[in-house]
């Protein structure tokens, strides 16, 4: 039998207000096993922890329940109280009577009764408890980096910085990212490529840094400071040790008609090219699905001109595999398709644009050579209107439910820098609300405003118009004047939502790290642990966790580095217990345990047994507790119960059933 | 326990740490009410549920069970609340074959994020099991006449 | 019978196999055991007939861990269930030499018996060579004759198929003798109301005496130590001790066996209360095949069980509700 | 239950729509093709029916000016349609002043299979008073 103390905790009045804690004490003293009980203002705190060491001193306990918030919250603190008092910290459980009863119960009565059944089913479990010690693996020390925009970026060069190996994988054929198609960047309204540039160079001449650019994840397994990686390295068609980057074969490719992804499809590519001019690396690649060598069999132009003699239409895609300690993911985030936005007639006319489109029209190396002018007739215009919330705060299944974030600041910057350039051109911007929370931001918007005379109507555009003569007219609302505005724009621009990457669930499956329905990434903690995610070893850089902008991408990119390198840091990592395990005895090996295991954690020996006497050879399953995660999938599949999980084995979850249902 | 016999459903919940827990640490956190009824039990992955244990719960006086996971595709497990949505499928079929109500028995996808769907659930579900009284068969399905 | 006979005693002889799984004649004419014959001689009370419906696939089990090679007769309906066994690594098949005997469809005592035939002293009609169409019995109070098929076990009626699924040599004709439908019984229960279906089963599970005949001859019931058995689920003994066990064995051992069962049939006719098992193991067999796709237990060793599978576009439990 | 709390709850009823979930962004009137002849605005209605207005709402010339045309609830991003909202007024209107115009044997053969029952049922509330 157990000597189990029970601590029920006031958290100030979070628990006290409902629940009367010292009747849960008065009751709970009686239950089978336990030997103390007492309640105190706050659990968690110094004078708290103290109060189980010294029950676990004089009362001599071998298990102990705190009734408290949610384990989720505290259960490490009491378990590391627990061992400094010197009992295993598996023989803790937590009853939750803080988020599953004091605050959704309002009536004492009802929560304390409650309460009490609670600390019972933990005083049933603990009785059940048994000492489990953590394993230990190793921690291979190297980082991997998924995606190479400038949260990937950032993050590789912080890792990189401390001393430990990480490598980038980019999809595309050069790093950058978003932030390289970017103009100018709020609020300081500096060249983008200016600042970036410096940090691909950088990133690419990093002695602790490789990069795997036209590249894809392709499976991942292993966990925590022991992943194994295969990476698809897609035939760029080019030898990259021989490539000079001279940029001969892109002069003189005859096919150039491909919509260039860089510009959006705004301007048109060679089918054998580097995206933009500063790519890195500054090697191209064959677009096989628009190379006539490829597609007819005919021309190699490239290869003739090539005086390095790079380009090898035999080149053949390439795994690598290698192992890694840490994971980030950093896969960035595109625009929404504008399909079921009809009334915005983003299809209908080349003069609705969104915003994105817009950065590459105002951009020097974008298709206008930076000129302000129009896509369908190269006029310029003299009437901009922007459109925000395009897509973004909708409820419906046309948009997203969330707010995109970096919409107002950037439409801002573009109103701003319009007026600036060309001030006879009028800019209307319509919007529902103007959210600029961000150091200098709000500043931002207001000189917007009164020093660059931006026309801000609050009230969303419910139509745009294409005019036989080429206008758009808007339709509009300003709700402030109670007014419908017509308004006749030459140019109108979509802050369109942003989502992540489309990709990134196929990523987030292969590393098991939780995914909401917006396809972000889930962090841990949405306070605490934000840029990990709740899969271990697993970590979250930039968009891929929400919308943000740049300067908090590279704050979060370096966050996650600062994670990672604490994780690499370490020489070993303590294993959760909480693993699967077969009894010999009863083992059919009948693999059912190994069909579900999602881990490949479960092997078979041939193992000779004793069973009561009978001593034969038994094909018997053996769980790999490194590889184990602690599902529990297993325990359900075995039809003989030899398979069990430690820390939630069927008797301890009987006997909490038991507890509730008495 | 009840003040004025009016009459109070035991019933048993089953979450996954990862999502459904958490969901219902969120309804906490948002003071999102359902009846005090709903006792949860922690589980580390729906796909832990044995039916053994909700059988048990049903033969020591569970009047409902309801098991709460991730939601398809988003399992921390990656794979385990596919294996629990057949596991329960069928067993929630057989139970309805020997005769137990349906509705006594529940599988319901919450993620961390939606506090509001772990209250609604469990009002709904609790009100649902107020509808169908208390659960005499289960309890009853012996052997001996 | 004697070609069966003759070439379990050749292979006897030439020392392919150390001995010979079958049935021998039992103390009445209609009840053979299942039996090991390890000398030639004593093959001379080898029987096999009408009245041989035990499946002899889970003494595989243990006759896998034996020196030397098994011979197994192995009936259609059998080789599914060492098929499954393969599967769960339960059998070896390099210890076994499997021979496929023919059946003509397994009689059942007691549904003679209930045709009104009382006294029993000597059935024939039930030979392997017999057309099996009609019974010829001898009686204390004289002949009598009941038809083959009223005769029947009720899993012949809805026969899996006569064609073996695993084997090394075959013996014997069968016969085609499904002229039921497989799930009627099933869909019948489906359509009671809940009170109708409670009150079914009740009646039915109050007849149990636990004597656990059913979990003992199952095939899928191999665990070396059944859950009801060990302490793992604080269920305790075969007496009733927890009222737990009591209620939900055959709920919980059909669970353990869903997927898994090939519908031999062996709980049902060995039941001494004559309870319907299979009522139970069917329910999940057409469960799974209307919700998850067909799938035949045993039809192919080393195929992957219903249960230890899914797919992402699985129904929702909710299914069941709108079933 | 006050007069005025009760109508607005009939409204919410009927529309089947709730006001709390409006953001203020006036697409509603923006994409009104009537709005010029409305007192009240189609993105004011919400707002009328969260505060228990409907006596001023029942009374506006809006209720009558509406075309059904229901382009503002195929444009609101947060699911509130207004249209469904004034539709509903007009119904209340009717089902208090009780009595129609036309009858029912007279409808089938005014009806054309291409038109969407809904407006039919909105144009039957608009035209009959």
């Amino acid at each position: 039998m157990q000597r189990i103390g029970v601590f029920v905790c006031h958290c100030g009045s979070n628990i006290a207000a409902t629940v009367d804690v010292k009747k849960v004490v008065e009751v709970i003293a009686s239950e089978p096993g336990v030997v103390h009980a007492e309640d105190y203002q706050y659990m968690c705190s110094e004078a708290g922890q103290e109060k189980i060491a010294i029950a676990v001193r004089e009362k001599k306990l071998t298990g102990i329940v705190v009734c408290s918030c949610s384990p989720r919250m505290h259960e490490a603190t009491f378990r590391k109280a627990a061992e400094r008092a010197g009992i295993n910290p598996y023989m803790v459980e937590i009853a939750n009577i803080r988020e599953h009863c004091s605050w959704i119960h309002k009536d004492i009565n009802e929560a304390t009764e409650k309460a009490v059944i609670l600390a019972r089913a933990a005083v049933a479990k603990v009785n059940l408890n048994t000492p489990l010690t953590p394993g230990e693996s190793r921690v291979t020390k190297r980082a991997l980096v998924i995606g190479g925009g400038i949260a990937g970026i950032q993050t590789a060069l912080d890792i990189a910085d401390a001393g430990y190996k990480v490598d980038i994988v980019e999809k595309t054929p050069s790093i950058g990212g978003r932030m390289s198609q970017l103009d100018k960047t709020f609020p300081t309204l500096d060249c983008s490529a200016c600042i970036l540039t410096p940090k691909m160079v950088e990133a690419a001449a990093h002695e602790n840094i490789t990069i795997y650019t036209y590249s894809e994840v392709e499976k991942v397994s292993g966990f925590v400071g022991d992943f194994t990686v295969d990476i698809r390295k897609k035939a760029r068609f080019i030898d990259a040790d021989k490539c000079t980057g001279c940029g001969a074969c892109q002069e003189k490719c005859p096919s150039k008609k491909t919509p260039s992804e860089f510009n959006r499809g705004l301007g048109t590519r060679t089918a054998i090219y580097t995206p933009f001019a500063q790519a890195i690396p500054n090697v191209p690649v064959i677009d096989t699905e628009a190379c006539i060598k490829f597609k007819t069999g005919k021309c190699g132009l490239c290869q003739k001109i090539c005086a390095a003699g790079a380009v090898d239409y035999t080149q053949k895609d390439e795994i690598v595999t290698e192992k890694y300690g840490a994971i980030v993911v950093a896969t960035g985030f595109d625009t929404i398709s504008l399909d079921k936005y009809d009334e915005y007639a983003y299809n209908q006319s080349p003069d609705v644009i969104t915003s994105l489109e817009l950065e590459r029209v105002m951009n020097a190396a974008g298709p206008t050579h930076g000129h302000l002018e129009r896509l369908s007739d190269g006029k310029a215009p003299k009437e901009i209107v922007f459109i925000q919330c395009v897509g973004s705060r909708c409820s419906d299944d046309r948009g997203k439910p969330y707010c995109s974030k970096i919409c107002c600041m950037y439409t801002a910057k573009h109103a701003m820098l319009i007026r600036d350039k060309y001030p006879d051109v009028n800019v209307t911007v319509f919007y529902i609300d103007v959210r600029t929370p961000g150091k200098n931001f709000d500043e931002f918007y207001r000189r917007a405003v009164e020093q660059y005379g931006v026309n801000y109507v609050k009230g969303q555009v419910g139509k745009v118009i294409p005019q036989p003569n080429g206008k758009l007219l808007v339709q509009g609302s300003d709700l402030l004047d109670n007014k419908q505005i017509l308004k006749e724009a030459d140019m109108v621009v979509l802050a369109t939502a942003i989502e992540p990457n489309k990709d990134v669930r196929k990523i987030a499956t292969m590393l098991t790290a939780s995914i909401d329905t917006n396809n972000f990434l889930t962090e841990a903690h949405a306070k605490l642990r934000p840029v990990e995610s709740p899969t271990a070893g697993i970590f979250l850089s930039g968009v891929v966790q929400g919308p943000k902008d740049i300067p908090e991408t590279v704050s979060q990119a370096g966050a996650a580095a600062v994670k990672v390198v604490g994780l690499l840091a370490k020489d070993k990592l303590m294993t959760n217990p909480c693993t699967a395990k077969a009894d010999e005895l009863l083992c059919n090996g009948c693999s059912s345990c190994a069909n579900v295991c999602p881990y490949g954690a479960i092997s078979y020996e041939d193992t000779l047994v004793n069973d009561h006497g009978i001593r034969e050879t038994r094909r018997i399953a053996i769980v790999n507790s490194a590889l184990c995660q602690g599902c529990g999938a297993c325990t359900v599949a075995c039809p003989s119960g030899a398979m069990d999980l430690q820390g939630f084995s069927n008797r301890q979850i009987l006997s909490e059933v038991d507890a509730i249902c008495r | 326990m009840s003040v004025n016999n009016e009459f109070r459903p035991k019933i048993v919940a089953f979450c996954c740490n990862w999502c459904s827990y958490a969901g219902a640490d969120l309804a906490g956190s948002s003071r999102l009410a359902y009846p005090a009824d709903v006792k949860i039990i922690r589980v580390p992955c729906s796909c832990r549920v044995n039916p053994m244990f909700i059988l048990r719960a049903f033969e020591k006086g569970a009047d409902g069970v309801i098991i709460c996971g991730c939601h398809p595709g988003d399992c921390h497990y990656s794979t385990g609340n596919y294996y629990a949505r057949r596991r329960m499928t069928l067993l929630f079929s057989m139970l309805d074959y020997i005769g137990v109500e349906k509705g006594r028995t529940r599988v319901e996808w919450v993620s961390a994020a939606e506090g509001v769907k772990f209250s609604d659930t469990m009002n709904d579900f609790v009100a649902k099991i107020k509808g169908l009284g208390e659960n005499v068969r289960l309890g009853d399905l012996r052997c001996k006449n | 019978m004697q070609e069966l006979i003759n070439r379990a005693k050749e292979l006897l002889a030439d020392g392919t196999v150390a001995r010979v799984l079958g049935w021998k004649i039992g103390d009445m004419p209609y009840n053979p055991e299942p039996a090991y014959f390890e000398t030639v001689e004593s093959l001379d009370k080898f029987v096999y007939n009408g009245f041989c419906g035990a499946n002899l696939s889970k003494y595989m089990i243990e006759a896998s861990k034996l020196e030397g090679k098994t011979l197994v007769c192995l009936k259609p309906c059998d080789s599914y269930s060492f098929n499954q066994l393969l599967t769960e690594h339960r059998v070896d098949r390099d210890k076994a030499y499997i021979i496929g005997v023919g059946c003509k469809g397994k009689l059942d005592i007691e549904k003679i018996k209930k045709t009104g035939i009382k006294g029993i002293t000597a059935v024939s009609g039930a030979e392997m060579t017999d057309a099996c169409d009609t019974l010829e019995i001898d009686t204390i109070y004289g002949k009598k004759s009941c038809s083959y098929n009223d005769g029947m076990l009720e899993r012949c009626h809805v026969c899996k198929g006569k064609e073996h699924k695993i084997y090394d040599e075959l013996i014997g004709e069968s016969r085609d003798t499904c002229d039921k439908e497989r799930f009627a019984e099933v869909e019948r229960i489906e359509a009671m109301s809940p009170e109708e279906k409670f009150e079914f089963f009740k009646a039915e599970l109050s007849k149990c005496i636990r004597c656990n005949a059913c979990r003992n001859v199952c095939p899928a019931c191999s665990c070396r130590k059944c859950v009801f058995d060990s302490t793992k689920f604080d269920s305790a003994q075969k007496a009733n001790v927890d009222s737990f066990e009591e209620k939900m064995f055959h709920i919980i051992r059909a669970f353990h066996v869903a997927g898994r069962c090939t519908d031999c049939g062996e709980c049902s006719r060995v039941c001494p209360q004559g309870i319907p098992l299979h009522l139970f193991n069917r329910k999940f067999i057409k469960d799974i095949n209307e919700i998850y796709g067909e799938y035949v237990a045993g039809a192919e060793a080393g195929s992957r069980a219903p249960l230890v599978n899914f797919d992402t576009e699985d129904a929702e439990p909710s299914i069941v509700n709108e079933r | 239950m006050s007069h005025a709390k009760n109508q607005a709850e009939r409204i919410r009823e009927i529309s089947g729509v709730n006001p709390l979930k409006c953001m203020k962004c006036g697409k509603c009137s923006a994409t009104c093709p009537a709005f010029n002849e409305m007192d009240i605005k189609p993105h004011q209605f919400v707002s009328y029916v969260a505060n228990e207005n409907i006596e001023e709402l029942v009374k506006s010339d809006s209720l009558w000016k509406c075309l059904s045309c229901f382009a503002c609830v195929e444009r609101c991003p947060r699911d509130v349609k207004p249209g469904k909202i004034i539709d509903a007024a007009r119904q209340l209107v009717v089902r208090e002043r009780g009595g129609n115009y036309l009858s029912a044997d007279e409808i089938p053969e005014l009806l054309d299979e291409d038109t969407p029952q809904q407006l039919l049922v909105s144009a039957y509330r608009r035209y009959k008073r």
